[in-house]
């Protein structure tokens, strides 16, 4: 075989802004980034995004927030988190230093909510804002603005007019048409979608014959929703333009490099680095091997063949 | 904290439901990340000699627990279990089997690779603990007061430690911590051995400076409110579902005095004052 | 503890058909009933479901059929079977001997399809026809009608009108709206409801850099969706009062217990069967195993309390 | 065909990725029906005495297979595995590691429980071979032969039996078989044994009275296209993905002459001409 091949280009461009390698750590499961430190140099990742925060600070929901499923988990966390304030004083000046793409997630009740959150958080040196429409764990609000392709508009539409970052829109898989509310919102102004958020489902205790969690349905994560992701991610990134970040269930580099085939920019790792603190880590190098040994020389070449 | 590969020494049963797993980390696995397919080919039983020295890689605090996952792809999570002891390169840990997770930790045989994480949060503050102790144990928490009983009769500022444990029937555990404390009162549910009744019938908080406790919430509840009662200081290890083990989910909180905080990094152990049970007083 | 309990009752009316206990092997696992016989006495079931008959036979999808997933199977059979003439003229009169209810699972392409082929079944001596509207793998037809409440409802009342047995109507989790397909049929005239149908997936080869299935997509099952099966159980049971047939990755007889917690008449077993020919013995056996150990003297006694 | 708890007797590696399996049936465990979370307390080694008699418990074809599931989670699917061999309460299969499914098959251990459905399918018809007959065999496609080698060589009216195997590089299997044949023919890939290039290079049908065939597609293709040629008959083993293995889903269906055939019950042996590979002709 030849053995000069150079190392495979993993460089992604996120709507202007450049990435190591298309690896992001997905809201909600990395903390604010400064819990892999023991791990490995959050420097190696293409980027993270932080836990959803909101304008005001939210203590989330109360009782069972977790429960394992078949090659799953649920959570009901409910955007527990210290307030964009907070966040932007005390926590960002600590993280600035790892050297990779800081993407505020951010989640909202109301449609003022979005707007002055994410122009607050844009204002600070984050590198991005995900726009959380798609939370299925909060009772007013949350997914419901990512459900309707008229309602994700407007509220797209309103944030970008301030949020001073690139804005990602991150879709919920619970909306009746995710490719509507995809095509909604890049017309709105979207620079970038991820998706897709957890899938609303439900956990019975039948022992104790009732419900798991205290609002009854809560978001499945993990390798059980892959194929559904992947078949979304698909949808979206054949109806728009504007790149597309994928995520559900991806635990090695084959299966970054499936997103990527089905059309992503970059992808994101959610529950995996929950099981494994070092995942992002083994999936970029599993990533990086997976093009050498195919000789892939960059993702472009095989984003969106599929 | 660090998660690496380890190597299961031994897992044996000690009573009914009742396992003590050892695992070591050495250098043959030290460096290693994955999860080899079949065996690794270690098998020597290192002599679990604790008297000696304390854990090899970093200091651990009794009260400080792991996150073990074997080589089973279900469940998927790790599951937390609590320093039984620590010694050289060598981690014990004493668990019951409930679910999937520590039926799969049961499977584990001499030469099987475990990933263990750890060690995690925070656990009792020894050197901060002085005078007259009471260790109150139920069921299975008795696990971490093996290794806490081992330091603590080590420090000069302890000058008498007693063990109270619950059970609900069988014993288990106590003959580890024996050699380490001045004292071992019993209860049982059924009056199979010991008193019959719960540990709080046999141990009154007043004549003590400090009570550790570590078993289930209704008895850390109870033993939370007599110290109260009493003004002696008390510490409580809590569970909780756990998903990261390392404070990144957010899955594991409860709810305190001064808000939400993780078991996983700002716990196991609480000042039983600052814990809210039931989610308010 | 006391020990002369009576044995639980596992007896289910639905509409009208009598089940001896609640556990029906679902459509497509099972094929017309005779594979399970060498493993077990087929007059234990409830009932079982038939392949998915058409009004002329149908050769199914080529290329690859199946991929497993974590805790799941993808397939893409594509409603292969011999049709409904051959099935009631040289399967049926094999079959009926079998001594429990038999459901007739019908797929179509065009309405006229649907309404030919359910009157055709409905004449011979199946116990109820189960319309399915919600096949994922088949192009034309299928689960198209499934998607939408005023299709649905229109396919729905065409059949009603001159099938002569009752009328199941198998719901799609693809339906941007699965609730507002329900209430359409029941208003249409279903007399139950059994869902779900497969989730609509992608896998990928990335090796070969192409899709594993000929049609791109395919459908979901087993334990992975349990949760998802789960919620849209008790969503669809609370908004009509038709019984409702829940299914989706139940493998065990507390799976059973939470389906029907959640508001289900009786439940299906697919993907589980596969994994062992004995699965749905076993979940009635379990099922009253778990009856007697909680004191639940029938299933009424824990239908939709959650 | 029966669905009925085994227990592994022995699982060993014989060449680099290529293992043999037994399990055994036994009273033990013929009643029970579930896998047990520990293992059985059967490790008795029963010696394969395979000269002498056949499977107990039902007749077996060659080429007939067992799907196989262990207790590990994942795959959730069980896996069809050829008899290799069967004779008393001991059912024998050489398989090849490839995927998660053939993984957790290499896993068992001596004593671990494994779940097994069979003798599915339809094997090859021994009693209606005769004359000259050429078992051709690629890779892991061998595993079957030793089984229907030694049914074929009881019979009076084949008058020579000829093993003609393909390899990569590595062989194996081949010992098992020479006790019952008259010849055996080998090619690998890259010319490290036997005649460098495939099985078809060394075999023309026309001597033979029929070619019996287990290997990869494009060999089995190759196979049927120069024994039409030849006007030989030919039989071919086919491998196509299973769910169930027992005829109830469908997934396992290829197009033949005679519309789609499962390969798990109308196979997996077919006519050549019947099978129309590709698709289509
Ligand atoms: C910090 C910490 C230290 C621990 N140390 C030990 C120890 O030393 N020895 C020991 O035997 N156990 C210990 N546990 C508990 C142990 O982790 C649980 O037994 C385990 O999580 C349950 O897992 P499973 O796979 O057995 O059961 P699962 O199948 O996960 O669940 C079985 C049942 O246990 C409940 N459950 C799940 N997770 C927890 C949890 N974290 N706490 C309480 N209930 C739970 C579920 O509701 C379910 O009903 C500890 C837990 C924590 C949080
Ligand atoms: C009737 C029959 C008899 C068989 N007998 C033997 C035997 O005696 N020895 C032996 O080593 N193998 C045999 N096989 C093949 C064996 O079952 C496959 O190796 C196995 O299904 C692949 O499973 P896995 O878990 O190793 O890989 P998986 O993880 O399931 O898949 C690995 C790769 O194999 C492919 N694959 C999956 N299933 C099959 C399949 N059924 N056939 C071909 N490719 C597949 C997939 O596309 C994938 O790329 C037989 C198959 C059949 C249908
Ligand atoms: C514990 C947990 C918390 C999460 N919190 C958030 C959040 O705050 N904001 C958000 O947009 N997504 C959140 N998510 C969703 C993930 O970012 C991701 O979209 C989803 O888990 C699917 O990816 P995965 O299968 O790789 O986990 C959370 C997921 C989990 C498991
Ligand atoms: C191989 C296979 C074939 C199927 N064929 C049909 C079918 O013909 N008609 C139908 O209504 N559903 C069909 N289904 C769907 C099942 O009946 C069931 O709705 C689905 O698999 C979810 O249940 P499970 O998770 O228990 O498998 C099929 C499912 C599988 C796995
Ligand atoms: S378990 Fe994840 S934060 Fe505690
Ligand atoms: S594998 Fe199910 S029909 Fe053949």
């Amino acid at each position: 075989m030849e053995e000069n091949k150079t190392t495979p280009n993993l460089v992604v461009d996120l709507c202007g802004l450049s990435l190591k390698n298309p690896v992001i750590a997905a809201s909600g499961t990395f903390g604010f980034g400064e819990e892999i430190e023991p791990f490995y140099d959050p420097s190696i990742l293409g980027g993270f995004c932080t836990k959803g925060l909101t304008r005001r600070p939210r203590p989330g929901n109360s009782g069972i927030r977790l429960q394992e499923t078949r090659a799953g988990l649920m959570n009901s966390i409910g955007l527990q988190n210290p307030g964009i304030e907070a966040f932007v004083r005390d926590i960002l000046p600590r993280i600035r230093r790892f050297g990779t793409a800081i993407i505020a997630n951010v989640g909202g009740e109301t449609m003022e909510d979005y707007v002055a959150a994410c122009y607050e958080v844009s204002k600070s040196s984050v590198d991005m804002v995900e726009l959380n429409i798609s939370c299925p764990n909060v009772k007013h609000g949350g997914m419901a603005f990512g459900i309707d392709p008229d309602v994700a508009a407007k509220v797209v539409r309103s944030v970008k007019r301030s949020c001073r970052k690139p804005l990602m829109v991150k879709l919920s898989p619970n909306a009746p048409d995710i490719v509507a509310v995809a095509r909604a919102c890049e017309k709105a102004g979207a620079d970038a979608l991820s998706l897709i958020n957890t899938i609303s489902g439900l956990a019975i205790d039948v022992h104790a014959r009732r419900p798991v969690f205290a609002n009854v349905t809560a978001g499945l994560s993990g390798p059980a929703i892959k194929p559904i992701a992947l078949r979304m991610t698909r949808d979206v990134s054949k109806a728009v333009s504007i790149p597309v970040v994928g995520m559900g269930g991806i635990e090695t580099g084959e299966d970054a490099a499936a997103f990527i085939m089905a059309g992503a920019a970059a992808i994101q790792v959610g529950t995996a680095g929950l099981v494994r603190p070092d995942t992002c880590q083994r999936i970029i190098a599993e990533l990086l091997e997976f093009m050498s040994r195919e000789d892939i020389g960059s993702l472009s070449e095989i984003r969106g063949i599929i | 904290m660090k998660s690496d590969l380890y190597v299961a020494l031994e897992n044996r049963q000690i009573a009914p439901g009742i396992m003590r797993l050892s695992i070591q980390r050495s250098e043959a696995t030290g460096g290693m990340r994955e999860l080899p397919e079949r065996e690794i080919g270690i098998k020597r039983k290192t002599p679990l000699n604790f008297e000696a020295e304390d854990w090899a890689y970093s200091p651990v605090e009794p009260g400080q627990f792991f996150m073990l996952k074997t080589r089973a792809v279900e469940p998927l999570l790790p599951r937390p279990l609590s320093v039984h002891e620590a010694s050289g390169d060598v981690v014990v840990f004493l668990y019951q089997t409930r679910g999937a997770g520590t039926k799969a930790i049961a499977a584990l045989e001499t030469g099987d690779p475990v990933l263990a994480t750890g060690p995690c949060g925070r656990g009792f503050p020894v050197d901060d603990i002085t005078g007259r102790v009471a260790l109150i144990a139920g069921g299975i928490g008795i696990a971490p007061f093996r290794y806490l009983a081992r330091r603590l009769s080590k420090s000069p500022s302890i000058s008498s430690l007693v063990l109270v444990a619950g059970f609900r029937s069988m014993l288990f555990g106590l003959e580890d911590i024996a050699p380490f404390v001045t004292e071992i009162r019993v209860a049982t549910e059924d009056g199979s051995a010991g008193t019959k009744g719960f540990v709080t019938d046999i141990i009154a908080p007043a004549p003590f400076d400090a009570v550790l406790a570590c078993g289930p919430i209704p008895m850390l509840k109870a033993v939370k409110d007599s110290c109260k009662s009493a003004g002696t200081r008390c510490l409580v290890s809590v569970e909780a579902r756990m998903a990261c083990g390392i404070g990144a989910c957010l899955g594991c909180t409860i709810n305190t005095r001064s808000g939400n905080r993780r078991v996983c990094v700002d716990g196991p152990v609480f000042p039983a004052e600052e814990v809210l049970f039931d989610g308010g007083e």
